[in-house]
């Protein structure tokens, strides 16, 4: 049997600290390099929420499987929990972000002084205190599943006891039902609020595909980094293969509902919708087709056959395009309401910051993935896992 | 390949290969039994309701119905809706189960999508008859004509033209292709020269070769690659017909995925419904066992639960559009004159399939049955307060206006559910209501007798 | 790609006019020129024999599926003259029934009359019309129209009849004895003539003339006043104040049409004026009216003559004098005095009673206030209306007493009418002679011995003097389409001359009224002249002066200061904008018109208040027994005073024709006498409840705005200070107009309507005039109950504040047609598009009834033919027809520039395409632009108020541009960005916030 | 000419066992007739795997472009109307046509090229060696050349286990 204890090198967390250096500096060059405060807590925001949701997919990768009974992802299932770990982090600095000034700085509803008709009518909902709470309650519940989702996973493989098994399930069906709500509602607090007058059903859900697509990515990402370092190598072609199945029907299923939003608000042109896709036509339009493009044209076209799903050649660099891809797709989402159209850019604070935030992402799940075998070995379908293969 | 020894059987019983042959073969041999005779009778007697109604809805018009100049759509698009719901879940079992590796299905596929195909033929039956010069209804397809006149391509409705056709004809072959190896195996099995030679004719000529099999399995695979995706646009498609409108209630941007979730609830639900009666009375439970039903009704509560979540956004999003015409429309919904749709639609849709998070309720046959013919109907009422509901009180007042339906609407229904319950009936005569292949294929690593093959 | 298909008339056009430079060709080559030229279109090609192909293939469906050809199609042989395929003719003519008049333009098709509009050459009308003119076109093709003379019911020939009557009267008159000739109230000069003649001829002949909606408690009144019965003309468009006492001047009393022109103009602020009239109205049941009024207060109806006595005590208190007062009305008139006493010589008091003290004090108070000269005319006089209700209570006395020997009825229907009907029906068989000259057959014609059926006055000559000195003329605009005859003539006939009526009219004009008409310089070059204008008005005034006098009006306070108020219910007997009087009742279109204020059509019912109503614990539809006399379902009416009930009129006929046979109930039954007087108004009713409901076919059901700006509405006093008061939301919405794809631009035309929602009144002429021209199916009761009526222009009327004293607001909803129309859209089979002069446009014939459009309409305007109302649809024997209009003879009312719809189709407003095609092709074949105003659709050209305003939007100038540019100008629901080419005008109360 | 050999199994890994032993043994198998498809023929018999993939792809591809192609055409070349206003190309209104021809034309043209390609069809004639190999046999076929010995090769049939081995001949 292979080697499954994983040690994190010297060499690779300087790297990450190297990167989260960048990142630091990029933040100070943002404050004091006469950059717009607005520009640099929208940012921040941005950074902050993808990696936070990246763990969050992690999380939600290890619980819906088990809830599934799928066999085959438990060989790759402590790349999960690993991420899941970045939870803590993630929520400790939104709360900080929020509470240094974030949340007045790029909220226009925060300005409670001159608020408009519109917003008058929504005072019930986007008020501070109200908008603290439910920022607790999620990040509190997240963070506490992630934790006994974790801990009993490894009681799990070191005691064996399928009692462990069971609990397992019972925790997943409990984050899954609770994260089905919290997602959806945290991104109209912390994303779709950004615009307070715009509003659309779907937007959660948007949000959540956006997120499932890139978590995913980050994922083989991490799979393909570890096998590099020469781990994992009981992961084969056929998990490899059912990954970049999920990315490719994800990145699909998030180009689904792009259009169901953007046609249907196309379509009845209606003002009130229309604001939001008109501000971004008008001062993004760049952005507007990138994010379609990589998110959807590309993973699309590249993954569609079966090889290129089963090797790394393929399957990373698209994984990496698809992470892009969706930090794009977030920068759509926060920019034209928090900063706006002409203030907004591309620079130094935005690649910096974010080189920042993957290297602390990094440096805690590859850190969270030393703690404990790379492999559940007494998982009772781990075995499933190993003797799996495909035919198509 | 190896099975993890916690996992349930999905075949009961230790059967070899013949055995199941023998035992899924069984409901076509011989005369059909008392029960079966019954059964087309009445639901041949509903078809006939349902010609009538149709006739009176031709020849008299439209006026026939309870609709008005506010409400002009009601119990026919709520049924066609509700039919393409239903029409979902075969697609569904056969596709995305399958991509999704669910060795479950293989037991339920070949009868919900026969079941598919036939919720299909009867929701494609409402667009049509809800025209009101149907003879014209041919003006829908883009043909070249003197007038050098196209279609609207902007048209949630001719989109449905395309989507339900394409679904229907792509649904009729992924069924086929399935079947052709047991209709080979009917072919075999058969004893009277002129059903030998029918199932030979439609076979196709299966002989089983490794080329053939190897074949279809690839061209199995991506249709249901295509199917995943088709299916999924079908119901949004359908979604559309609302969602593009202006009308509150109807344009809202969750419609898209809500519906596709909801449509998988209801036909999971149908499925269940056919199913729990079918295995008992063709001696089937070894093949659909309660682990089957299980597994269905798992979906059930995630599908119900995602309709429940959409609904409950809807409303909050309504308040929170801070629109006075949406906040109305919501605000009538649970308070209007037809509030009483309303709960229905939550009480069955929201509240009972959460009953199926006990263990002891979705292993009990008799729970699930009502339970799935409860979602049967909250489903059905969804679909007539997204219809109905909003449309009777849309924007301005004076036009507000009240529905109720009339004895040929009634007709319509009941005549499609007398056509669809009709050809089950001779689906079950005619074709093996179990993929047997399929189950052979599985046998081995989920049958009962599996612990004797792999001792490892 | 060829372009060999004529994909609109656009394409038409093009083609046609290069020739129309070539030579300026008239009307008829041009068609032929144009039919040429299709037919050398260039032979077909390979894909043209596809396309024909494809077409073949699918021929069993579309034989089974095509319109069906006209039914009789018999082509001209010998073409006659004057008619022009395809071309309108026009004809001046005047509608008048004895109680509505009304100058008009007949416009005539192939033959047949089709519509009916306003004539603008009338002073007196100024192009109005009201729903019962726009309607009249109907009747000329009733079915139960009289179609020979008869004898007790079997057809005689008009010999037989002649000799027979005029033997018979001869008979009579020989023996002295008496002999009644029984008219409305005739204002044809040359009529009236005929009719001295007959009286000459017959000496013991008596000419009684009975009016329906009777004004003989003025008459009395202004005899005792000025020593002369008479009604004045009133002026509303000088009055600044009005002060109305349950007179429905907009709807039924005395000259509606005039006066809503008159009102009208003194309430728009467009055009830059920026002052309006004050309109107080004192009612107790709601009407039309009342409705409009900037102040409505509650009267109960018996209580008028108290508060008018207060009032005068009032007024007579500012002027320093003293004048007795009553106690128990519950209405402080101090501060309405004042208000009028400020108005003097500028204001108008008027009164709908039919009571003479009543209408002594109105002349008092407007005497005292100086409106005399001012907003009242003595010197020209209204000739209708000039009945005395006592001489019919004579005769019905004297017939039952056998003293009436003969009895010739033209034109009234007493036996339905009269409020004593069996007394008059018991009286008619103890006459000798009864002769009926009606047009359509009714109650009275079936009672007696001899009909004589008289033409429709579209089919008949004859003049009016309506006012003083307003003369008009009626000419036939078709053959007489049965064998029937002018009264006049059967007149002439009986008195021995045999004269035709229309050589008869002619001289009496050459010897009577040529004389006033300077400036001509042959009666030939002035008759062509004004037969052509259709109105002749000479400005004399009245021959006799009057003076007034106050004792009478003196003497009537004290009779009413010697009364008390009582506490009881009153019953308000009304004529409604529909059916009026019931002379019309057998016209589905007005049987059809939802009431403007109840929003109910085809019945009459019982508007009571909702705090009686909850008193008596009775809601809408159930059933209650009036003076044991009459059921009646109930309508519970928001603003009726509390203890007044109302009543209409016109409704129950029983013998005349479908539809109006058994239509609600007979009203008149209930009518009683205020001494000599028919009264309107019956104190001390009783009511009791009954078992049942019945239901009422009501076109609106829900009368809250919900709070949506859907009418925006201001008051002077704000409007003066900003003219955007009330239509703030605009301003704001403009701001938010975001949009995801560049507004459509529209080169050349882009066709709009603004609708001042100030000067619309509510009556109705426009949804009347809308199905005449655009041949809109009557659904019939049943249907309108399913909520399907067929109307494109509805009257959406909101109630808004207090249940029990709500105000009214109206506003008229067609097809918006929105440049971003979400029904457009939709329709899977292209049948609705947006024109590129802006117009949504409904392709009637690529329809397959989908009602996805009607679905997605917000404004719900669009209507599906739900059953085949019309007749058009390929399956024989599935009509619906219940109000009978696709006989072979209303059939003949079809406009033929507009498709009759057929089963299963969608229809709605066009903006009267064909009017707006027709106006471009006289543009063209002038060479010359299209020139504001000069395209009218059928609601604007009907409406009395002008509220209506019709153009292009690309013409900065043009009106409709101007209303555009108006800050009072709004969009219905602009929020949701359709983009609608209708606009509406902020409505603007002149009240007191 | 056109001589062969059937056997049979009873079991599929019965079956891959003694493929493996024939073949080692240097006899060909033409064909495996099973009633179900095995996991692990194709690469045991040596398989190509399928191009149906590619066929269904360029379907598609042609699908989605006739699709999207015609709606265009129609919009703004054929007879360009205003709908509510809308652009006359109307992308995201092309979508769901484009997409639904794509699925169509994927599926059909797939189908139809594994029907021509195995010469099935309604009605194609089967040859049917034994009437229990859609039931629960596994038989294989073996051809000989005229020249070969039979003998040997059903020698190695017995020694791998099959059953039922009998020499055939076509006609």
């Amino acid at each position: 049997m292979e080697n499954l204890t994983f040690t994190l090198k010297k060499k690779t967390v300087t790297i990450f600290l190297i990167m989260i250096a960048v990142g630091v500096l990029s933040l100070a060059f943002g404050f004091f390099g006469g950059i717009e405060g607005k520009r640099v807590a929208a940012n921040l925001l941005l950074n902050i929420y993808y990696f936070l949701s990246m763990g969050l997919i992690g999380l939600f990768f290890v619980t819906v499987h088990t809830i599934a009974e799928s066999g085959w992802q438990t060989s790759v299932q402590r790349v999960g929990e690993a991420m899941s770990m970045f939870i803590p982090v993630g929520g400790i600095l939104l709360v900080l972000f929020f509470v240094l000034g974030g949340l007045h700085s790029i909220y226009p509803w925060t300005h409670s002084d001159h608020l408009d008709a519109i917003l008058l009518k929504k005072v019930a909902y986007l008020n501070e205190p109200f908008f603290y709470i439910r920022l607790v309650v999620f990040l509190g519940v997240w963070v506490l599943l992630a934790y006994y989702v974790r801990k009993t996973s490894l009681a799990l493989d070191v005691k064996g006891d399928l009692k462990y098994f069971s609990k397992m399930r019972t925790l997943s069906a409990i984050f899954i039902v609770t994260y089905a709500i919290t997602s959806v509602v945290s991104s109209w607090d912390w994303l779709m609020s950004l615009d307070p007058h715009w509003f659309s059903t779907l937007y959660g859900w948007y949000v959540f595909s956006s997120m499932l697509a890139s978590g995913f990515a980050m994922l083989i990402l991490i799979l393909y980094l570890l096998k590099r370092m020469g781990y994992m190598q009981h992961v084969n072609d056929e998990h490899m293969h059912d990954l970049g199945k999920y990315l490719f029907g994800f990145s699909i299923f998030w180009a689904y509902l792009w259009f169901s939003q953007y046609m249907l608000i196309w379509y009845a042109n209606i003002p009130e919708e229309t604001v939001y896709f008109y501000v971004r036509h008008k001062y993004f339009s760049d952005v507007f087709y990138i994010n379609l493009i990589l998110n959807f044209v590309v993973p699309f076209l590249l993954l569609m056959t079966r090889k290129s799903k089963r090797i790394f050649g393929m399957l990373v660099p698209v994984s990496i395009i698809v992470i892009i891809g969706h930090w794009f797709d977030l920068y759509m989402m926060i920019m034209p309401g928090a900063v706006g159209g002409e203030a907004s850019g591309f620079g130094i604070v935005e690649i910096g910051l974010t080189i920042g935030f993957l290297g602390l992402f990094g440096l805690i799940t590859f850190r969270a993935l030393t703690k404990a075998p790379l492999a559940p070995k007494n998982h009772p379908y781990f075995k499933e896992s190993l003797d799996y293969h495909t035919h198509y | 390949m190896y099975v993890s020894p916690l996992r349930e059987p999905l075949i009961k019983g230790a059967k070899d290969y013949s055995q199941v042959t023998k035992d899924i073969l069984a409901p076509m041999a011989g005369k059909p039994s008392k029960y079966w005779y019954m059964g087309i009778t009445l639901s041949g007697a509903a078809a006939l309701f349902g010609a009538w109604a149709t006739f009176m809805t031709v020849y008299y018009g439209i006026g026939t119905w309870g609709l008005n100049k506010t409400i002009g759509w009601a119990w026919d698009i709520t049924n066609f809706v509700w039919w393409v719901g239903i029409g979902h879940a075969g697609t569904f079992i056969s596709a995305i189960l399958l991509l999704f590796r669910q060795k479950w299905r293989t037991s339920i596929n070949r009868s919900a999508e026969a079941m598919t195909l036939m919720a299909i033929a009867c929701a494609g039956f409402f667009p049509l008859i809800h025209m009101g010069r149907l003879l014209l209804g041919f003006f829908i397809l883009p043909y070249p004509n003197t007038r050098a006149l196209w279609v609207n391509f902007n048209s949630p409705l001719l989109w449905d033209v395309f989507a339900i056709t394409t679904y229907l004809l792509v649904s009729l072959v992924f069924w086929y292709i399935g079947l052709i190896p047991d209709l080979g195996t009917v072919r075999d099995k058969a004893t009277g020269k002129i059903r030998k030679a029918i199932y030979g004719f439609l076979s196709f000529g299966w002989t089983g070769s490794a080329r053939h099999c190897s074949r279809h399995e690839t061209i199995s695979l991506i249709l249901a690659g295509l199917a995943a995706p088709l299916v999924l646009s079908v119901h949004t498609i359908v979604s559309f017909d609302f969602a593009t409108s202006v009308i509150p209630g109807w344009h809202t941007t969750i419609f898209p995925p809500y519906f596709v979730s909801g449509a998988v609830f209801s036909g999971f639900a149908m499925v269940l419904t056919l199913l729990i009666v079918a295995r008992k009375a063709l001696n089937l439970e070894d093949y659909i066992t309660v682990g089957h039903i299980e597994n269905m009704n798992k979906v059930i509560i995630i599908t119900g639960s995602i309709v429940g979540i959409a609904y409950i956004t809807e409303f909050f999003m309504a308040w929170y559009s801070g629109v006075e015409y949406e906040q109305y429309a919501f605000i009538n919904r649970a308070t209007g004159p037809y509030a009483w749709a309303y709960w229905i639609m939550m009480t069955c849709n929201v509240i009972t399939p959460q009953l199926f998070w006990f263990k002891k309720i979705r292993t009990n046959l008799v729970a699930t049955f009502i339970i799935s013919i409860f979602v049967n109907i909250g489903m059905w009422f969804e679909r007539f307060v997204i219809v109905v509901t909003s449309l009777h009180r849309d924007y301005l007042p004076s036009s507000w206006s009240m529905y109720k339906p009339s004895m040929v609407e009634v007709g319509l229904y009941v005549g499609t559910l007398g056509v669809f319950f009709t050809l089950f009936l001779l689906f079950i005569r005619a074709f093996p209501v179990i993929a047997i292949a399929e189950v052979k294929s599985v046998l081995k690593s989920s049958g009962d007798n599996k612990k004797d093959v792999h001792h490892e | 790609m060829e372009n060999k298909y004529f994909k609109s008339l656009e394409d038409l056009r093009i083609d046609t006019s290069r020739d129309l430079e070539e030579q300026s060709a008239g009307d008829k080559s041009f068609i032929l020129k144009m039919q040429r030229e299709s037919a050398a279109l260039p032979p077909t090609s390979r894909r043209d024999f596809l396309k024909a192909f494809g077409f073949t293939i699918a021929s069993a469906a579309v034989a089974s599926s095509c319109e069906q050809p006209v039914r009789k199609a018999i082509p001209f042989l010998i073409q006659p003259e004057g008619i022009i395929p395809g071309k309108a003719s026009w004809y001046a003519s005047t509608f008048y029934d004895g109680t509505d008049y009304c100058s008009v333009l007949v416009k005539v098709r192939d033959g047949r009359p089709i519509k009916i509009e306003g004539n603008n050459l009338s002073s007196i009308t100024k192009g109005g019309t009201n729903a019962r003119t726009q309607a009249s076109v109907l009747n000329l093709y009733d079915n139960a129209r009289l179609k020979n003379p008869s004898k007790n019911g079997s057809e005689i020939s008009w010999e037989t009849a002649d000799a027979e009557i005029g033997g018979k009267l001869k008979e009579i008159s020989a023996r002295q004895g008496k002999m009644v000739l029984l008219t409305p109230t005739i204002i044809s000069p040359s009529t009236a003539a005929v009719i001295t003649d007959f009286v000459t001829a017959f000496p013991s002949c008596d000419h009684i003339q009975y009016d329906v909606l009777s004004a003989a408690g003025m008459l009395r009144a202004n005899q005792d006043s000025f020593g002369a019965p008479f009604i004045p003309s009133y002026h509303f468009e000088k009055a600044d104040l009005i002060v109305s006492f349950d007179a429905d001047f907009l709807g039924s009393w005395l000259s509606p049409v005039e006066y809503t022109k008159q009102y009208s103009q003194k309430r728009k602020l467009t055009d830059g004026q920026r002052s309006m009239s004050r309109h107080i109205h004192f009612e107790g049941a709601m009407s039309l009216t009342g409705s409009n009024a900037d102040h409505r207060v509650q009267m109960r109806a018996g209580h008028q003559k108290f508060v008018l006595v207060n009032l005068l005590s009032a007024l007579k208190k500012l002027n320093g004098e003293s004048s007795p007062e009553v106690q128990g009305t519950n209405h402080d008139v101090q501060e309405l005095a004042a208000e009028l006493f400020r108005n003097k010589g500028k204001s108008l008091v008027v009164s709908g009673s039919n009571n003479k003290d009543e209408q002594l004090l109105v002349n008092e108070i407007n005497m005292l206030l100086g409106n005399y000269g001012h907003t009242i005319d003595t010197d020209v006089r209204l000739r209708s209306r000039f009945g005395f209700d006592s001489r019919l209570t004579t005769l019905v006395e004297e017939m039952n007493s056998g003293a009436v020997k003969a009895l010739i009825m033209m034109d009234v229907n007493p036996l339905y009418d009269y409020p004593q009907a069996a007394a008059f029906g018991a009286g008619l068989k103890k006459v000798e002679l009864s002769v009926a000259l009606s047009v359509v057959s009714d109650e009275t014609s079936a009672a007696v011995s001899y009909i004589c059926p008289d033409h429709h006055y579209l089919e008949a000559w004859n003049d009016f003097e309506y006012k003083t000195g307003f003369y008009s003329l009626s000419q036939p605009a078709i053959r007489p389409i049965f064998n029937t005859r002018a009264a006049q003539e059967s007149l002439l006939r009986w008195s021995g001359n045999p004269q035709e009526y229309r050589t008869y009219l002619n001289s009496y004009w050459e010897q009577n009224i040529y004389s006033k008409a300077p400036g001509f310089t042959s009666f030939t070059s002035f008759w062509n002249s004004k037969l052509h204008d259709g109105v002749f008005e000479s400005g004399e005034k009245s021959a006799v002066a009057v003076a007034y006098t106050p004792v009478a009006a003196m003497e009537a306070i004290a009779r009413i200061a010697a009364t008390k108020p009582e506490d009881s219910i009153d019953l308000v007997l009304y004529a409604n904008v529909s059916v009026g009087t019931g002379k019309h009742a057998n016209n589905p279109w007005l049987q059809e018109l939802p009431d403007p204020v109840t929003k109910v059509c085809w019945d009459n019912y019982l508007m009571i208040s909702p705090r009686l109503a909850e008193e008596m614990n009775v809601v809408d539809e159930q059933l209650v027994n009036v003076n044991g006399k009459l059921t009646l379902p109930v309508v519970v009416q928001p603003g009726q005073e509390y203890k007044t009930v109302a009543v209409a009129l016109g409704y129950g006929r029983q013998q005349t024709g479908v539809p109006a046979n058994g239509v609600g109930q007979n009203a008149y039954t209930l009518m009683t006498f205020d001494g000599d007087n028919r009264s309107y108004l019956l104190s001390g009713v009783s009511l009791a409840l009954e078992a049942g409901n019945y239901p009422l076919a009501r076109t609106q059901s829900h009368h809250s705005m919900e709070g949506r700006e859907l009418i925006r509405e201001t008051s002077l006093e704000a409007y003066l200070e900003d003219p955007q008061s009330g239509n703030e939301a605009r301003v704001e919405l403009k701001k938010h107009m975001k949009t995801m794809y560049p507004e459509a631009k529209f080169d050349g035309l882009h066709w709009g309507m603004a609708i001042d929602l100030n000067a619309c009144t509510g009556c109705n002429a426009c949804v009347v005039a809308c199905s005449s021209e655009n041949n809109v199916p009557v659904v019939g009761k049943e249907q309108v109950i399913a909520s399907r009526e067929m109307h494109w222009i509805r009257i959406d009327r909101y109630y808004k504040g207090d249940e029990h004293n709500p105000e009214v607001v109206r506003q008229p909803v067609m097809c918006q047609h929105c440049d971003n129309a979400p029904c457009e859209n939709v329709c899977p089979v292209a049948a609705t598009t947006h024109s590129n002069e802006g117009i949504n446009q409904m392709a009637y014939n690529r329809c397959i009834g989908t009602r996805y459009c009607a679905n997605n309409c917000p404004y719900k305007v669009r209507r599906f033919n739900f059953l085949d109302y019309t007749g058009a649809d390929t399956f024989k024997g599935n009509e619906y027809d219940p109000a009978e209009m696709t006989t072979d003879l209303r059939r003949l009312v079809l406009n033929p520039d507009v498709t009759v719809r057929a089963k299963g189709v969608i229809e709605k407003c066009s903006f009267c395409v064909q009017r707006i095609q027709e106006k471009k092709l006289v543009a063209k074949t002038e060479n010359r632009e299209l020139r504001d105003g000069e395209v009218v659709p059928a609601c604007a050209q009907s409406c009395a108020a002008e509220a209506i305003v019709f153009g292009n939007l690309n013409d900065k100038n043009s009106k409709v541009s101007q209303y555009f540019a108006s800050e009072r100008n709004y969009h219905l629901l602009e929020e949701i960005h359709t983009l609608p080419s209708v606009g509406y005008l902020t409505k603007v109360k002149n009240k007191t916030v | 000419m056109n001589k062969y050999i059937t056997a049979y199994y009873n079991d599929e890994e019965d079956l891959l066992k003694g493929l493996k032993q024939i073949k080692s043994k240097g006899v060909e198998v033409a064909d495996v007739l099973s009633p179900f498809p095995v996991h692990g023929l194709d690469k045991a018999l040596g398989m190509k795997r399928s191009r149906l993939t590619r066929v269904a792809f360029t379907g598609g591809a042609i699908g989605a472009m006739i699709g999207f192609g015609f709606q265009a055409w129609v919009f703004t070349q054929a007879y360009p109307l205003n709908f509510g206003g809308k652009p006359f190309l109307a992308v995201p209104s092309f979508i769901p046509v484009t997409f639904e021809m794509a699925v169509l034309f994927a599926a059909f043209s797939m189908v139809f090229a594994f029907l021509i390609h195995n010469k099935l069809g309604p009605g194609a004639a089967a040859v049917i060696h034994d009437e229990r190999i859609t039931d629960d046999r596994f038989l294989l076929v073996v051809k000989v050349a005229d020249d070969e010995n039979t003998h040997t090769i059903e020698e190695v049939l017995n020694e791998a286990g099959a059953h039922g081995i009998t020499l055939k001949k076509k006609n």
